[in-house]
């Protein structure tokens, strides 16, 4: 069943169209993560599903209900910001019960609500402290905590943990993840963390401009990127670019150096003309193996960065700014000559004018 | 449009686009006439001078404040500028006008001059004790004026500056100092240490980072200290009173002699206008930079 | 050289009268008067006064009520001596009554020039406000009362009094002497004498003062000009006030017995008070200022001046032998009470500033509180003349 | 220390001292010296001219029991709480009201703010004017048939501190206004979205959390408004010079008329140290709030 | 040739002893960390060599000179902060020339200076540009200028790139590298990012309350930490501990799991009794491979992060929590179970009370 739904969505601000026509329907129980660039839209488009913002047209349904003029109370949704939004004055229970108080609930009825929040986060030892007295990870599960107890069938997060560092942050993406799985709601998750949004979600929507640029599985995402703009976006380090002609042979040239593409998937038989090839840097192979592989060229490390786990090589091919991502074990120094081996299968074919994947 | 809108919905067809929002909601009644109100009362005052500056003394005695001139007359700005007397001087405010501005204008220079260089000094360059000084000089800004009017007596007179325009001066630098130094070292504070850190690396003194870094970052300090003194110097009563002679009195203490010369009746008409002068141009500054001022404020000037 | 002249004469009687002493500074000596006029009656100028006397800058030359008020400067060295110009123009001689240059004299030097005799003890009642309530214009104090329910009739205020407090503490000096008689005036300015303040005598002072202030319920001005202005246009049956009122008749226009009646003494008891303005001269390095000071100490004192002067500002000449022919009614019946001898001091000459103030204070409490009774006040009157000192 | 010489404290950083000096000046001599001799002075038998001859405290004593300081610390009383509560409530609400993203926000706000700038002497002498009932208000509403209203606060000895303070809330709360709209403004617009998702209204959110949260503005504009009372003067001056009667006057022109007017300035000082006495019972809880308080919660 | 030279170094806040006893030594041309958890006092030692704060006690040497008492501009080091601290009112040729002109240096020199170091950063065309009109990239590279053109021996950066995004800082992080390799010059960066940590270093200085835990190469730190704080503070996902006891036979257990440390290399013949023993999640094997391993035992898969290059997964091991980082192209589910396989000479053992490395 469908739990949100966004139809032709238009916001603006004054003369600025933030969204446009945006149109996106969520699965229940589905953890949808909205990834993109600082000002893309992500967060106007949740505070619009939050009926925080006041749409300029389109409709939004909840559960099935249009709730495009509904009150954000009234939509059945909880969020959780940035900041936290604490009510600094409150204990946590008060910034727990606050809500329910308001509309009513009998005492009783919110002191249970308020245990179950409690129980399910572990927050029960903090529940007489103010949110002065929290840590970082804390706060965050009180926050939480306040969309839990109101029992809502969606849960909007905006960019939860982008105030952490970066540990705490590791730790409580998962205790996110736990509680998806635990509770089973509809959650959107606003992020600009690629490793977050390709860990959390079920599905990713990258968004651009405005735009939904794809919108599919974090593997698919990754590995099957829309357009170049995604394939860009989503990787770190980023994917190489190769700029070059197929030509009438399906093979892909650029400079001296000539790849095959028999093995690559095209949308509709083969392409010919300008193109870019995308290549991620840690399906290049070095050494030895890289030798069996159907591509394969002479490179000079320019750049050797260690990180413990990988290394980072920064080389040059064919004219090209080229990374490599290999394990933490391999020794490569600054300088070094190295043989890199390519797989076509796992490279990305986009249009050179519309950027489109083929 | 959103009537339309209205009718749409209460027929049962689906909600979409921006929620309709009537103008004349009971919100916006209660809250445009809370503050139309509001606006009257704050506005009224400044309303009533104007007429009344502005009509006959006959007008008035027949008596409404609030009605408007009949036959506007600006004799009465012209007598107040220029012709009201104070025992046999009768030159009206004019002297007042241009001894406020002999007074303002040094006053307010060096006031904000020294007073953004200790709060920078403070922000910057705290040295042993200097927090103790700031302190002390805090509390400088809660005492009663009148603790230490006298003692400052004494001192400008074994400084030889009593009743001269150095005198006044020197009064208003020092009354103005806590206040401004508090606005400065917090707006300094506010600043990036890093820049100031950055300076110093490139081997830049403390006049060099002040004039050079500093200064030209501080605008919006510099307008709120400015708006602050030029209305509090221009405005100033008790000091003009007490630490000047009647050749270098500004015009609040002039206004106040005219407005209480009284000869026969009382000529409401001349003391408005000559009140109009009088606060003409403070209002005229805070008109002109009022957005400026509000910013400054919200920037932090006034926390702490 | 510029002489800057401090003063609180600014309405418009006063104006026209220091104007005389400027005129004639400015045309007989080659000096220059510089006049320096503070709005809002001596409570607002002396400080100012004071203050530049005490901050080392002070004008050369100020009005000051004589008596005690300026002691301490005196004896603090701040003030001219003018005991030569005194000794030479025989100033003993021609002041008149001489007690008013005792008061200016301390430990036998001279240190101010008395300038005008001002009496307290007047009562002005607007013939026309008489004429519109339908009785005859009272000729004392308890007329006064008993007329006072018919101009109330007639929509008016029996009593005008202006708001500041010299004028309530003016007039109470006034109903003391007039209902309480000099002796026990006395008794309690110069003897300081509690148990005369405390007397059943002085409460009917009080008695006589609380009726004032209910006569007085209606008048709202501020100023003790506008008082008498009430006076002027009928809108009021009569006013306490010094005679510097006569200056304020005058400038209207109107003519003492026709258009209005002066009452020494309340009518009760024709006496009048020997205190007036005089000028003291601050001390300066400068010698030619100190000689212009002198100069224009003796001019103050001289015949023509004298009489210019004073027709204009109402008040009595402080030279016996001048003849004031161009005196109106009310200026002679005061000449006239002067050369009997009926004078007493003022009470500027007997307590200090302090003291005057705390009465003061108290007279202008009991005047706007209805609800302290004259008991009330009586109690804390002999309080603080028991602490006077 | 190998080959370093190790410099003179006081000559690092000379030129921030030396530029420091008239403020050190000022706080030495100014705040702290004058504060000093007039407290000591407030003991002595000081008349006309400041005499050091000791009477313990005698000045108190007198002043203590003298009605017309009683009375003006009573109407100082009322006029600091009436403008503290007053400002306050009448400053938040209006900034509250402007803060509703409303038009013609910046018309607004300079109408309430300009009469921060006029002078206390043109402020009092407008509303003296305006309250005049002869004239102003009670004389309009009169002649529109309401033949018995009275409006008269500054002819009326008990209420007359009343008139005052409508002058002195007409001055001021623009500026307070102008705080309370910064603070309001620094509130982190996600509490407003969390509020409304928990369905709380406006109001209740205003009262429950907004004002909780705008403690530090508060403190600030409390500070201001205090630091204002003590000094009321001017304004007492212009509009009513203490009267009627002496039913409006205040410390600060007790002071400046027992120095001054009844050239007794033992008495003077030692009203003025009282005032300073209640300034400090003001400030010294402030500052533990303002200072102490930050230092325990880092 | 020694650098930089720290000695007995003591830095007090009031009453708060921030650095105690440091000492630190830097040679030559070496490009130092100093990483350390937020508040350790890592701005707090550059400042001091910078000469931007007075020392409580101890002396520092720049190039053999004791500078201890010297103003920071004549110490001959240049200063890169983290938010750039570009002076807003002047252009970039402004920024670049200000300190020089503070030296009263002749205009031609300065011109020369600047144009220099424009050609090295590559910011020539923007010049005449204020701070404001620039992108976050290039206001660092302004920021490096302003040390480069006053020709200093010895570069400081205080967290230089924490304010950028990902994307931005991978590639500055490179290029400040590569500028190392160009220049030569003595640098000392400091970061609490373990990635720009180990990348840029020759040698890291892990810093905790005042005190350096451990000054080594990268490479060191990542497998021989010295301590358990080093340990878990270095590598993402954390290390793994288990807390158990080494028996006489060198053997450490863990609920029933004996793993044989007969390949680890103690610092002096074997340890006995209670200690951690660490093990890097990247160096876990799964699957097959796994069996072949030294130590395997079974386990079940909590939480399955997938973040494209790899995936990490979450799991219980002898009740403590394990983490798995394996390759991205490894499809596991949450609730699988799996076989996971360790070997002996990658753990680290630590003691367990003074944490210390044995
Ligand atoms: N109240 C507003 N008025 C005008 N423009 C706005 C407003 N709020 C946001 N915008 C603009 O709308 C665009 C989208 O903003 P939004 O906050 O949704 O971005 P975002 O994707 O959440 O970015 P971030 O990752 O930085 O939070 C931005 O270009 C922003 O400048
Ligand atoms: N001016 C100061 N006064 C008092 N304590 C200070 C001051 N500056 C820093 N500290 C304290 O000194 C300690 C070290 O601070 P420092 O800034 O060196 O940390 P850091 O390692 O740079 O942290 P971060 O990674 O957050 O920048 C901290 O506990 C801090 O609270
Ligand atoms: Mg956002
Ligand atoms: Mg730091």
């Amino acid at each position: 069943m469908t739990s949100v739904s966004i139809q032709n969505l238009d916001l603006n601000f004054g003369s600025v169209n933030v969204l446009k026509q945006l149109n996106l329907s969520i699965e229940e129980g589905e953890f949808l993560v909205l990834l993109g660039a600082s000002g893309c839209g992500k967060s106007t488009l949740l505070n619009c599903i939050a009926g925080l913002l006041d749409v300029s047209d389109g409709q939004i349904f909840i559960n099935g209900k249009n709730v495009t003029w509904a009150e954000p109370s009234e939509r059945g949704i909880g969020m959780v910001f940035q900041s936290y939004a604490l009510y600094p004055q409150m204990t946590v229970k008060g910034n727990l019960s606050f809500g329910l108080k308001n509309a009513r609930m009998p005492k009783q009825e919110i002191e249970a609500r308020v245990a179950r929040a409690a129980e399910i986060l572990q927050i029960e030892p903090l529940l007489d402290r103010k949110p002065g007295a929290l840590s970082g990870g804390q706060r965050q599960r009180v926050a939480i905590g306040r969309a839990l107890v109101r029992d809502v069938d969606v849960f909007l997060f905006d960019e939860p943990l982008s105030n952490l560092d970066a540990k705490l942050r590791a730790e409580l993406r998962v205790e996110i993840k736990r509680l998806h799985q635990k509770l089973g709601n509809t959650m959107i998750y606003v992020t600009h963390d690629q490793v977050e949004a390709m860990t959390l979600a079920d599905r990713i929507a990258i968004m651009r401009g405005g735009l939904v640029q794809q919108l599919a599985s974090p593997d698919e995402i990754y590995n099957r990127p829309a357009n170049k703009y995604v394939a860009d976006f989503i990787g770190s380090p980023a994917m190489n670019f190769f700029e070059g002609q197929i030509d009438a042979d399906g093979k892909f040239n650029v400079g001296k150096l000539t790849i095959d593409l028999k093995n690559y998937d095209f949308a509709d038989g083969t392409a010919k003309g300008e193109h870019w090839l995308g290549y991620r840097p840690e399906h290049v192979v070095l050494g030895e193996a890289a030798l069996s592989m159907p591509v394969h060229v002479e490179a000079v490390a320019d750049i050797v960065e260690p990180m413990g786990s990988d290394t980072l090589i920064w080389t040059k091919i064919e004219g090209h700014d080229f990374r490599i991502r290999t394990d933490g074990q391999q020794k490569v120094a600054a300088g070094d000559r190295l043989v890199v081996g390519m797989d076509p299968r796992f490279a990305s074919i986009f249009d050179k004018t519309t950027e489109e994947r083929v | 449009m959103a009537n339309n809108a209205k009718t749409i919905s209460a027929s049962g067809v689906e909600p979409r686009g921006p929620k309709p929002r009537p103008m004349l909601s009971p919100r916006n009644i209660m809250i445009y006439g809370t503050l139309f109100i509001v606006a009257i009362y704050y506005a009224l005052p400044l309303y009533v001078m104007v007429v009344t500056s502005l009509k006959g003394m006959p007008e008035i005695r027949l008596g409404n404040i609030f009605a408007p001139p009949v036959e506007v007359t600006f004799e009465p700005w012209v007598k107040a500028w220029a012709e009201a007397c104070t025992g046999l001087n009768c030159n009206g405010l004019s002297q007042g006008f241009w001894n406020s501005v002999k007074i303002l204008i040094p006053s307010a220079a060096l006031s904000i001059l020294i007073a953004s260089i200790n709060g920078y000094a403070l922000a910057n360059w705290k040295f042993k004790g200097s927090e103790v000084f700031f302190t002390i000089l805090i509390f400088g800004a809660f005492v009663p004026y009148q603790v230490i009017i006298y003692p400052i007596v004494i001192i400008l007179r074994e400084l030889n500056l009593f009743g001269k325009l150095g005198g006044l001066v020197m009064v208003h630098v020092i009354f103005g100092m806590p206040i401004l130094t508090l606005l400065f070292r917090n707006y300094f504070t506010s600043l990036p240490e890093e820049l100031f850190k950055a300076a110093r690396v490139d081997g830049a003194g403390f006049w060099g980072i002040y004039f050079r870094i500093m200064l030209p970052m501080s605008l919006p300090i510099f307008v709120v200290a400015l708006i602050l003194q030029v209305t509090g110097i221009w405005n100033d009563f008790l000091f003009g009173v007490i630490y000047t002679k009647p050749d270098n009195y500004p015009m609040t203490v002039q206004l106040n002699n005219i407005v209480n010369s009284v000869q026969g009746v009382k000529e409401y008409n001349v003391n408005m206008a000559a009140t109009m002068l009088t606060g003409i141009v403070p209002l005229i500054i805070y008109f002109a930079s009022g957005k400026l001022f509000v910013r400054g404020i919200a920037a932090g000037a006034v926390k702490g | 050289a510029d002489l800057e002249v401090t003063h609180w004469w600014t309405s418009g009687g006063e104006a026209a009268a220091v104007a005389e002493f400027a005129k004639a500074f400015n045309e007989k000596t080659d000096h220059n008067w510089v006049d320096g006029a503070i709005a809002g009656s001596g409570g607002t100028a002396r400080p100012i006064i004071i203050s530049r006397i005490l901050g080392g800058d002070p004008m050369a030359a100020t009005q000051l009520n004589h008596g005690r008020q300026a002691e301490e400067l005196i004896e603090a060295g701040l003030m001219l001596d003018l005991t030569d110009v005194a000794e030479a123009e025989g100033w003993r001689d021609v002041v008149h009554p001489v007690s008013l240059l005792d008061s200016c004299t301390v430990d036998g030097r001279v240190y101010c020039v008395p300038v005008n005799i001002h009496s307290w003890q007047w009562l002005w009642l607007s013939h026309q406000a008489y004429a519109d309530a339908g009785v005859d214009v009272p000729t004392n104090w308890s007329e006064f009362v008993a007329a006072a329910p018919a101009l109330e009739a007639a929509d008016k205020v029996p009593l005008a009094m202006g708001q500041q407090g010299w004028q309530t503490s003016g007039a109470f000096g006034v109903i003391n002497v007039a209902i309480g008689g000099l002796d026990l005036w006395r008794k309690i300015n110069v003897d300081k004498d509690a148990a005369a303040a405390a007397s059943p005598e002085m409460l009917e002072v009080f008695q006589a003062f609380a009726e004032a202030r209910s006569l007085s319920s209606g008048s709202n001005v501020q100023d003790w000009n506008l008082a008498t202005n009430m006076v002027i246009t009928g809108q009021a049956g009569g006013q306490i006030m010094g005679d510097w009122a006569q200056g304020e008749f005058q400038v209207a226009g109107q003519t003492a017995g026709e258009d209005y009646t002066c009452l020494p003494g309340l009518g009760v008891n024709e006496i009048i008070s020997t205190g007036g303005d005089a000028f003291y001269f601050p001390k300066t390095d400068d010698p030619e200022t100190t000689a212009a000071q002198k100069e224009l100490a003796s001019l103050m004192l001289s015949k023509e001046v004298q009489v210019a002067f004073n027709l204009k500002k109402g008040s009595l000449p402080v030279r016996g032998d001048v003849d004031l022919q161009a005196a109106n009614d009310c200026m002679r019946k005061g000449l006239d009470i002067l050369a009997k001898g009926n004078i007493m001091p003022s009470g500027d000459q007997l307590l200090t500033a302090d003291t005057s103030s705390q009465i003061e204070d108290l007279l202008v409490e009991f005047w706007s509180d209805t609800s302290m009774t004259a008991e009330m006040a009586q109690e804390r009157y002999a309080d603080i003349i028991a602490n006077a000192d | 220390m190998a080959g370093a010489k190790q410099p003179v404290r006081i000559l690092r950083n000379l030129n921030a001292k030396i530029a420091a000096l008239p403020m050190i000046a000022t706080a030495l001599v100014i705040f702290v010296g004058c504060t000093v001799w007039t407290i000591v002075h407030s003991f002595t038998k000081s008349r006309l001219l400041p005499k050091l001859e000791f009477v313990g405290f005698d000045q108190y004593e007198r002043l203590w029991s003298t009605r017309r300081w009683l009375i003006s610390i009573e109407n100082l009383a009322y006029y600091g709480i009436g403008s503290l509560v007053f400002s306050l409530t009448i400053g938040f609400l209006l900034a509250a009201l402007l803060d509703q993203k409303i038009r013609f926000e910046n018309t607004f706000r300079t109408i309430i703010l300009y009469p921060f700038a006029l002078s206390f002497i043109v402020t009092g002498l407008v509303w003296q004017w305006i309250l005049n009932p002869e004239f102003g208000i009670q004389h309009i509403v009169r002649s529109l048939g309401f033949e018995s209203f009275v409006f008269d606060p500054l002819y009326t000895p008990d209420i007359v501190i009343f008139g005052v303070l409508i002058a002195g809330l007409w001055q001021g709360t623009g500026f307070i206004m102008v705080i309370m709209l910064s603070g309001l403004r620094g509130i982190d617009g996600e509490i407003w979205k969390a509020a409304r998702i928990d369905g709380i209204p406006k109001w209740k959110t205003y009262l429950f959390i907004v004002i909780p949260m705008m403690r530090p503005t508060f403190v600030t504009a409390l500070v201001l408004i205090s630091a204002g009372i003590i000094k009321v003067y001017d304004l007492v001056v212009a509009q009513t010079n203490g009267g009627p009667g002496i039913a409006s006057e205040v410390p600060a022109k007790y002071v400046y008329d027992a120095m001054f007017r009844s050239q007794n300035l033992g008495q003077g000082f030692a009203a003025s140290t009282m005032m300073l006495l209640s300034v400090l019972v003001v400030l010294i809880p402030w500052a533990y709030l303002e200072f102490g308080g930050r230092k325990n919660g880092k």
